[in-house]
């Protein structure tokens, strides 16, 4: 092997070496971040779930025929949610739609007889801060509380709420996701 | 006796930067009477309100830099004037002002002053209060032009510059005619503009809009913003045309006409830097490329058609 | 999937990652390689090699090839600073000097104190002065003061005074000399700054025609020649010239002189 | 035909600089103090492009010294008192009129075009060789001589025509009128040349001299056009004219053209005919004078006398121009004298002058508008200004006739054409010392001649 | 912007909408560094075109045929800047060899795209929008085309601000992130005006 | 070299964004707000300090002729830790910060400070180095996000406190991207001025 045969070894050695360790420690962060963020993943949907129901005590995954990931396990729809004595008080559920910017990922609740909305929460979005980020501030969910799904439209449309200044579209989204998936349980149900 | 020594030419025309910005200023009188007309007491407090934030803050930042206050020249009239024109009159008095600051200070005399800024002052001023204070700018009502007087006094402008599209149209005619603005620009504009609706279908709301012809007259032919250049003013006036066209497709009226333009102010600079003509005697690109496979021919077989003697 | 197992995974796949990109970049550049200069290659070394185009041009690699061809300043790269511009300096020769900084002299005082031929309407510069009829200042040699150096100046160092005369802020020059280079009438003149006396003029006219014209010009009366104690003072051509190296600066001159053109900094 | 007064009083001195073309200074062949006749040469250089310098009258050398030019800058002049009585030299006829004869005559008899080039080397430029002819008439400032009917014109300048044809060798020959100037036309029209009827043609689209010549199947033709105004017309002129481009460095000389003015055509006349040398020259004297009229001076005459001639100054003068108002140079003192060069002059009242104060281009394009030979002077003066002249050659500056026009229509009152001329005059002298590294201009690009194009 | 956008709307985005310089602030060194002059920014520009669209494709493929299956999504990061950059490097010497010409005019440009951050934003936003591959390549594309309209047109405005005075204090960087402003200023509103 | 004046330097003179322009697309995109600007400055701040340690450190290791792919390796690396554990642990920040996280690889700041500093000093003076361009990256960006969300949300508030309100409509624009480009434009207008001022007094 002539020298700078060698030298290119050595330093292809190197970057190997480094790749190897750089991947390692990866590797090693990845485990229990991921673990985390299951966890996280987990708690916001519970929290949330008792947010938009403050009146149930417990809630029972609904799954669909979708096969999400290698464990088997299988697209939740929604939850029905039952009370302390296991009566059932309301559905409540995710729901992804666009919105100005990008997903929106909506959290809802609905009473057992399709009447009004429980309440919402926003889990997560990419619309613009300062104007379309405002649907996940209380002033703005807090007027979908004990709305009636009837009056689930913008002021302007007739609807009880008002939308927020300069989010039109934003504002749009979320009662579209709210009014589809109701819309879905009630079939689903029915 | 001291004679004065300058370089030639010793006689020269009678036009100043200043006559241009006043006649425009007097050009635009008569919309202005008609909107008080129209929209009563506010209309003059803006106009009032917007003047004096541009005339405050031109010598407020001359002042600062220690530079010639250079009001009297009627540019921040004019530009606190034109502001005044394209914003709601019913809005708080604090719009205007900060925006004519905004256009002042931010639009005209951070780029450099007069003829050194790109982007129109008055557009840039619209934008960003646009974007700042939205639901404040838009305007209350939309005009739907049905009767030919209409032309005349718009009941449903929702701006000062739309209330008379026949107005800004003679005020621009007469400033076209005095040569204190450009022609090539409005009428590549108009002409590309009519064009375009009659091939989407859309009425011609597009054009005979005051607001669009104001754009156009007072704002597109901006010299500061648009092409130098012959063909480039023609290319500028089409761009306007096109862009005024699509935002006006999809966007309600003021949005589409300012926007379009704003939009073409950023084009302009590469529009003029890309249209420089030959001057006598040099060839143009193309005739540049003929010339260029011609010489690589033999001798005998060239089709001189450059030189005829 | 166990902990393990997601560890040697990555590790063979990034380590392989690695190896593919190792073997690849190393053939590249063995097989296509180019003579470049070395010492751009060497220019090349010494920048940082962000190649984040803060100098102006694209990348590393062609700010050194410019500042190897001289058409770009040494110090043009933000990210180096001042260590890296020596460095190339030290490559390129360019070796900065560490002798006495010079910075540029007014060889005139006239400015208002002289009269002016006509009224002048133009450009506010030196040689279009020049251009239209031979500048308009009364002395032939006289600064014009319309900053055609001003204007030459990259560094904004000189400015008009009030005696409409130039003057140099000797913290912004960098001694480049241009000034000097655009100056019209060769008014001004590098001086260092230890050499401390100074001839306020550049006027070789006759006395009676500098006094016609000039408040403040050299008339070429050899009073200072006469009373300089070093021997330092030679008037040539009616003008006086002061020999640096033999002046001790003792001001017996700047006080005698009738016209009060010489100059004490 | 304008009338053209003779200017009777004779001034009392008179101011003959020994350099009125652009070339060599001549050297003084008198001094102090001797006595001059009218017509006797006083100043002469070896050198090929300079004309011969002559005394208009008759009188004393008072002295030799520099003094003021009207082209603003200072030159070596002899300075003549003159006499009352007139002694002339012998003014002979040329007999012998053969082509090599001829161009000495022409540098003997100092014949020196408006524009500044010596009229033998126009005609006879060191190795080039020229093929057209032409007499621009196409200013009114030229007039140049005293005739006494417009046929005679005609007839001086055709005649003229053919000794600068036969003097450069050249085979063709044009008179070029303006359109507006019937005066002349018609004075031309119809004229009998060789046997041959002579009709002006008015130049056409893109026909160039070449479809004329062959369409009139004559070698000496007469044509109009428009006014082109500006000091450096002759390459545009040229190529308006013949079709043929004039690179950088370059002169029509350098394409086979001579142009030569109405001046030198008809001081060429009356050297041939007369004998005389080119010792005086008509003037037009126009503005705030008390009475502006054409007048035929004594070379050498100062501006003041002139001015007198014509009724002397009218109020509060302010500017004083040589040449014209649109194109020509302000003098800072009356006591320049009328030169070879000098066409009119013009008489500014102070209140007329313009002192508007220059604010920054608005890009308003008026002047690109206006410009003739299709420049964007607004472009080309941003970069005079900061001293990128290489771009400004780029934008074709060189191109650039100096009418002046831009300047004139500018509203933001630029100096449009000086900062041009500034530049123009950087180009030049970075080619002067191309050498020497240290050329602020820092120019590129070489000489077009060389490249072509 | 999400999985089930048309390639219209991708398209819309990419150049205008989510227009990586001026309203994604991805690559902005290049922006500031070399518009100068349009000749320049028309070579950075074509450059990124190209090195966009392909770093789109070949990320989306090793993404979704080496990391998914491995489940080493983790690994995205450090695998999408190794490629990238060893990317450039190829384009670079394939270039150089074959297409000299284009190589002087283009290849200069190429080193200052490993550290281009847009060049990364293509990637990681397609990997966040779950885009598929068609999807992926188009947005890489717009978002190049994006790029380069931006780079023209701020190096024509920059070009033309040599010709006018700013103020001294403007000079430079601060002029140019104002000329940003205005820009930004034109594109913003197309989130309001082009109904997606 | 004096640690102290090493540091400072690295928050006035080589200031990374006013003093050497490195590193402006996560300052133009997370200043939105105050609690972004932090979060993206630690962030940094961390890849900074462990790249340039482990550059230092390897730095008679590392081939040269492979230099910048090693370099870019490790801060990938950081990087990827530093998403991770964002994620995991500050889901909020995370969400705001967006991809700017990821990007922080190829932010100048680092492989500019790791090649110009880190490569040639040992790993003392890396760190102090690092420290300071962390430094002026935070303040910098403290002082972007503060101007732009005092003007455009009408106050700043600090991870969920309410420090200041003004009563002012609130100027939308400024958390635009717009508002971004014109607050630095600003802030390097008044440096540059500051900066000539200085240079002309001799400083
Ligand atoms: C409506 C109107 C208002 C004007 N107001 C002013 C003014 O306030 N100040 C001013 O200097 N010129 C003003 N002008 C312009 C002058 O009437 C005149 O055109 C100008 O002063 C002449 O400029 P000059 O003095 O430079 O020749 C105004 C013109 C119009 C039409
Ligand atoms: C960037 C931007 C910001 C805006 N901000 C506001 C705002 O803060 N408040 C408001 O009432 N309208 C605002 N608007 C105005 C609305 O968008 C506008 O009135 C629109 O036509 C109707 O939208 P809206 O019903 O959501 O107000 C904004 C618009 C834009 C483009
Ligand atoms: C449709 C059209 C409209 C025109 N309108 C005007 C006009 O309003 N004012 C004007 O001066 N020239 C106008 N012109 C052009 C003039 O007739 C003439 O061509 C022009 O003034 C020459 O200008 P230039 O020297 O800038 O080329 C118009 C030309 C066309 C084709
Ligand atoms: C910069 C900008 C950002 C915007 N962001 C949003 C947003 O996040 N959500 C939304 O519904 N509309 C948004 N819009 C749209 C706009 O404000 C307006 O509400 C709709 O166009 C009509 O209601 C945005 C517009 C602009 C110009
Ligand atoms: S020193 Fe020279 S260039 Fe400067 S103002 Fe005086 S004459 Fe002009
Ligand atoms: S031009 Fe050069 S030498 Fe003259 S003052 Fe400026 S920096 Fe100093
Ligand atoms: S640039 Fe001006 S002076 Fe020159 S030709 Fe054009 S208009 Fe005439
Ligand atoms: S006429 Fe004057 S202001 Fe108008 S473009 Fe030309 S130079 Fe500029
Ligand atoms: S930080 Fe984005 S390109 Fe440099």
């Amino acid at each position: 092997m002539t020298d700078s045969n060698k030298d290119i070894v050595i330093i292809i050695g190197k970057l190997v070496l480094i790749s190897v360790i750089a991947s390692a420690l990866l590797a090693v962060t990845f485990v229990p971040t991921n673990e985390q963020l299951k966890k996280n993943y987990a708690e916001a949907r519970t929290s949330t779930l008792a947010e938009v129901m403050p009146s149930a005590a417990e809630f029972e995954a609904i799954y669909g025929d979708t096969v999400i990931n290698d464990e088997g396990d299988k697209e939740i729809l929604y939850y029905r949610a039952k009370d302390g004595s296991g009566n059932l008080v309301g559905y409540a559920f995710f729901r992804k739609q666009v919105g100005a910017q990008g997903l929106i990922e909506v959290a809802g609740g609905v009473d057992s007889s399709f009447n009004a909305i429980t309440g919402i929460g926003i889990m997560a979005h990419t619309e613009t801060p300062g104007l379309g980020s405002k649907i996940a501030d209380d002033p703005f969910k807090s007027q979908f509380t004990n709305v009636k799904v009837a009056d689930l439209s913008l002021s302007k449309s007739g609807g009880a709420i008002d939308s927020i200044t300069g989010a039109t579209i934003s504002s749009q989204a979320v009662i579209d996701a709210l009014n589809e998936q109701v819309g879905d349980i009630k079939v689903a149900e029915a | 006796m001291t004679f004065t020594i300058s370089a030639p030419p010793h006689k020269k025309e009678n036009i100043t930067f200043k006559k241009i910005m006043w006649a425009k200023v007097l050009a635009l009188m008569p919309v202005v009477l008609l909107s008080v007309y129209l929209f009563g007491l506010p209309a003059i407090g803006l106009v009032a309100a917007s003047i004096f934030a541009a005339i405050a803050t031109e010598a407020a930042i001359q002042k600062a830099f220690g530079q010639k206050i250079t009001i009297a020249d009627g540019h921040a009239v004019l530009i606190g004037l034109m502001v005044a024109m394209i914003i709601p009159p019913e809005v708080p008095l604090w719009i205007p002002m900060i925006g004519t600051v905004f256009a002042v200070g931010i639009g005209k005399h951070a780029f450099g002053g007069i003829g050194s800024y790109i982007f129109n002052p008055v557009l840039a001023a619209w934008i960003f209060l646009s974007l700042a204070w939205g639901s404040i700018m838009a305007p209350a009502s939309y005009p739907q032009t049905s009767v030919l007087f209409e032309l005349v006094l718009e009941n449903g402008a929702g701006v000062m510059a739309g209330v008379s599209p026949f107005f800004i149209l003679l005020a621009g005619a007469v400033l076209i005619f005095r040569r204190y603005i450009e022609w090539r620009i409005p009428v590549a504009f108009f002409v590309t503009t009519v064009l375009l609706a009659f091939l989407l279908g859309d009425s011609l709301s597009y054009v005979v809009l005051g607001v669009v012809v104001f754009g156009v007259l007072f704002i597109a032919t901006d010299t500061s913003t648009s092409p130098t250049t012959k063909n480039g003013r023609v290319i500028y006036g089409i761009v306007c045309g096109v862009l005024v066209v699509v935002y006006g497709h999809f966007a309600n009226y003021v949005d589409g006409t300012f926007y379009g333009l704003f939009l073409a102010n950023c084009v302009a600079s590469l529009i003029d830097n890309n249209t420089l003509p030959a001057s006598y005697g040099t060839e143009t690109f193309l005739q540049r490329k003929y010339r260029s496979i011609v010489s690589k021919m033999p001798f005998k077989d060239r089709l001189e058609v450059f030189l005829d003697d | 999937m166990s902990l393990t197992t997601l560890i040697i995974q990555a590790m063979a796949t990034l380590g392989g990652l690695g190896l593919v990109i190792g073997i690849m970049l190393i053939a590249a550049s063995r097989m296509f390689k180019v003579e470049t200069n070395p010492l751009v290659e060497e220019v090349v070394e010494i920048l940082p090699g962000a190649n984040c185009g803060a100098c102006g041009y694209a990348g590393c690699a062609d700010f050194a090839e410019k500042v190897v061809a001289e058409d770009a300043p040494l110090d043009g790269c933000p990210v180096g600073g001042f260590d890296t511009a020596k460095a190339i300096g030290a490559i390129i020769g360019q070796e900065v000097s560490e002798s006495e900084k010079e910075y540029p002299y007014v060889r005139c005082g006239g400015g208002i104190r002289c009269v002016d031929r006509f009224d002048y309407v133009g450009i506010e510069d030196c040689t279009a002065v020049i251009m239209l009829s031979d500048g308009e200042k009364g002395c032939n040699y006289g600064c014009m003061g319309r900053g055609t150096c001003v204007r030459a100046c990259p560094f904004g160092a000189i400015s008009i005074d009030e005696n409409r005369l130039p003057s140099v802020n000797k913290n912004l020059c960098t001694s480049c000399g241009l000034c000097l280079a655009a100056c019209p009438n060769d008014i001004l003149m590098f001086a260092k700054d230890s050499e401390r006396v100074h001839v306020q003029c550049n006027s070789h006219d006759k006395g009676k025609a500098v006094k016609a014209v000039c408040e403040v010009g050299c008339i070429g009366c050899k009073i200072c020649e006469k009373n300089c104690p070093e021997d330092a003072i030679k008037v040539t051509n009616f003008l006086a010239e002061i020999d640096q190296d033999k002046c001790t600066a003792c001001g017996i001159c700047v006080e005698k002189c009738p016209q009060n053109c010489i100059e004490m900094r | 035909m304008t009338n053209v007064y003779v200017m009777e009083k004779i001034p009392e001195k008179i101011i003959i600089p020994l350099k009125q073309h652009d070339g060599c200074l001549c050297t003084p062949l008198v001094s102090k103090g001797d006595m001059v006749a009218m017509g006797q040469k006083i100043g002469e250089c070896e050198c090929y492009d300079s004309a011969s310098i002559h005394s208009s009258v008759c009188g004393e050398v008072i002295s030799i010294e520099e003094a003021a030019n009207p082209n603003g800058t200072k030159v070596n002049s002899v300075i003549i008192q003159p006499t009352e009585d007139v002694e002339c030299v012998d003014f002979t006829p040329v007999k012998d009129v053969s082509a090599s004869k001829l161009v000495d005559v022409i540098k003997d008899a100092g014949i020196v075009e408006h524009y500044g080039t010596p009229t033998h080397k126009v005609l006879k430029p060191e190795g080039k060789q020229i093929d057209t002819v032409l007499i621009n008439a196409t200013s009114s400032e030229w007039i140049g001589g005293h005739y006494d009917t417009s046929a005679q014109y005609a007839f001086q300048m055709i005649g003229a025509l053919k000794l600068l044809m036969k003097a450069a060798g050249a085979s063709k020959g044009a008179v070029v009128l303006r359109n507006d100037d019937l005066e002349s036309i018609s004075a031309f029209d119809h004229l009998r040349v060789d046997g041959k009827l002579l009709t002006v043609a008015p130049l056409m689209g893109k026909r160039k001299l070449s479809y004329y010549f062959k369409d009139q199947g004559s070698d000496i033709i007469v044509v109009s056009q428009e006014r082109i105004y500006g000091q450096k017309i002759l390459d545009l002129l040229t190529y308006n004219l013949t079709g043929r481009r004039v690179s950088f460095c370059c002169d029509p000389t350098d394409v086979g053209v001579a142009i030569c003015g109405v001046k030198s055509a008809k001081a060429l006349y009356d050297a041939v005919h007369e004998g005389r040398p080119y010792i005086e020259t008509v003037v037009s004297v126009s503005g705030k004078v008390n009475s502006p009229k054409k007048i035929l001076v004594k070379i050498g005459t100062p501006f003041k006398d002139v001015i007198d001639a014509c009724g002397g100054y009218m109020g509060d003068t302010g500017k004083l121009i040589a040449n014209g108002a649109v194109t020509g140079v302000a003098q800072y003192t009356d006591d320049v004298p009328v030169t070879k060069m000098t066409t009119s002059i013009t008489v500014l009242s102070a209140d007329e002058v313009i002192r508007d104060v220059s604010i920054d281009c608005t890009h308003c394009a008026r002047c690109v508008d206006v410009c003739p030979v299709d420049l964007i002077p607004s472009r080309i003066t941003a970069f005079a200004d900061q001293g990128r002249f290489d771009e400004c050659r780029q934008m074709n500056i060189l191109n650039c006739v100096e009418c002046g026009r831009c300047s004139a229509v500018c509203p933001s009152k630029i100096h449009l054409l000086q900062l041009i001329r500034y530049a123009k005059n950087s180009i030049e002298n970075a080619y002067e010392d191309l050498s020497s590294k240290e050329s602020p201009a820092n120019l590129k690009l070489g000489c077009g001649c060389s490249g072509g194009n | 912007m999400v999985a089930d956008a048309s390639l219209f709307q991708i398209f819309m985005d990419g150049v205008f909408i989510k227009n990586f310089l001026i309203i994604q602030f991805l690559g902005l060194c290049s922006f500031v560094g070399v518009t100068k002059d349009t000749k320049s920014a028309a070579g950075m520009s074509g450059a990124v075109i190209f090195v966009m669209t392909l770093a789109a494709t070949v990320s989306f493929l090793i993404y979704n045929f080496v990391l998914v299956p491995l489940k080493l999504e983790f690994l995205d990061l450090i695998s999408f800047i190794v490629v990238i950059a060893a990317l450039v490097q190829l384009v670079e010497f394939v270039v150089r060899k074959n297409v000299p010409s284009l190589y002087r005019s283009l290849g200069i440009y190429l080193p200052l795209i490993t550290t281009n951050c847009a060049v990364l934003g293509v990637v990681l936003l397609n990997v966040l929008n779950e885009y598929s591959f068609i999807q992926s390549v188009v947005f890489g594309a717009s978002a190049g085309l994006g790029y380069a309209l931006v780079m023209l047109m701020m190096s024509g405005i920059r070009e033309r601000t040599t010709l006018v005075n700013v103020p001294s204090s403007m000079r430079g960087l601060p002029h140019a992130f104002l000329i940003a402003t205005m820009l930004s200023m034109a594109f913003v509103n197309y989130f309001g005006v082009i109904p997606l | 070299m004096d640690p102290l004046s090493e540091f400072i330097r690295g928050i006035t003179k080589d200031n990374p964004i006013f003093g050497l322009v490195l590193g402006l697309c996560p300052t133009l995109a997370v200043t939105t707000s105050i609690d972004n600007a932090i979060g993206m400055s630690a962030g940094t701040a961390f890849v900074l300090i462990c790249s340039n340690l482990m550059v230092s450190g390897l730095r008679k290791q590392i081939p040269a002729a492979v230099r910048l792919p090693i370099f870019i390796l490790i801060i990938a690396t950081f990087v990827s830790i530093v998403k991770m554990v964002m994620e995991a642990y500050f889901p909020s920040m995370f969400a705001a910060l967006g991809v700017f996280i990821p990007l922080i690889v190829v932010n100048c700041i680092i492989i500019g400070r790791a090649e110009a500093y880190a490569n040639k000093n040992n790993m003392f003076y890396s760190l102090i180095d690092a420290l300071g361009s962390s430094a002026g990256f935070l303040l910098v960006l403290v002082l972007i996000g503060g101007i732009r969300e005092l003007l455009g949300t009408g106050g700043i508030a600090i991870f969920g406190t309410q420090l200041l309100s003004i009563p002012i409509n609130p100027i939308t624009f400024m958390i635009l991207s717009p508002g971004a480009f014109l607050t630095i434009g600003i802030l390097m207008a008044i440096v540059n001025h500051i900066r000539a001022k200085k240079l002309a007094r001799g400083g």
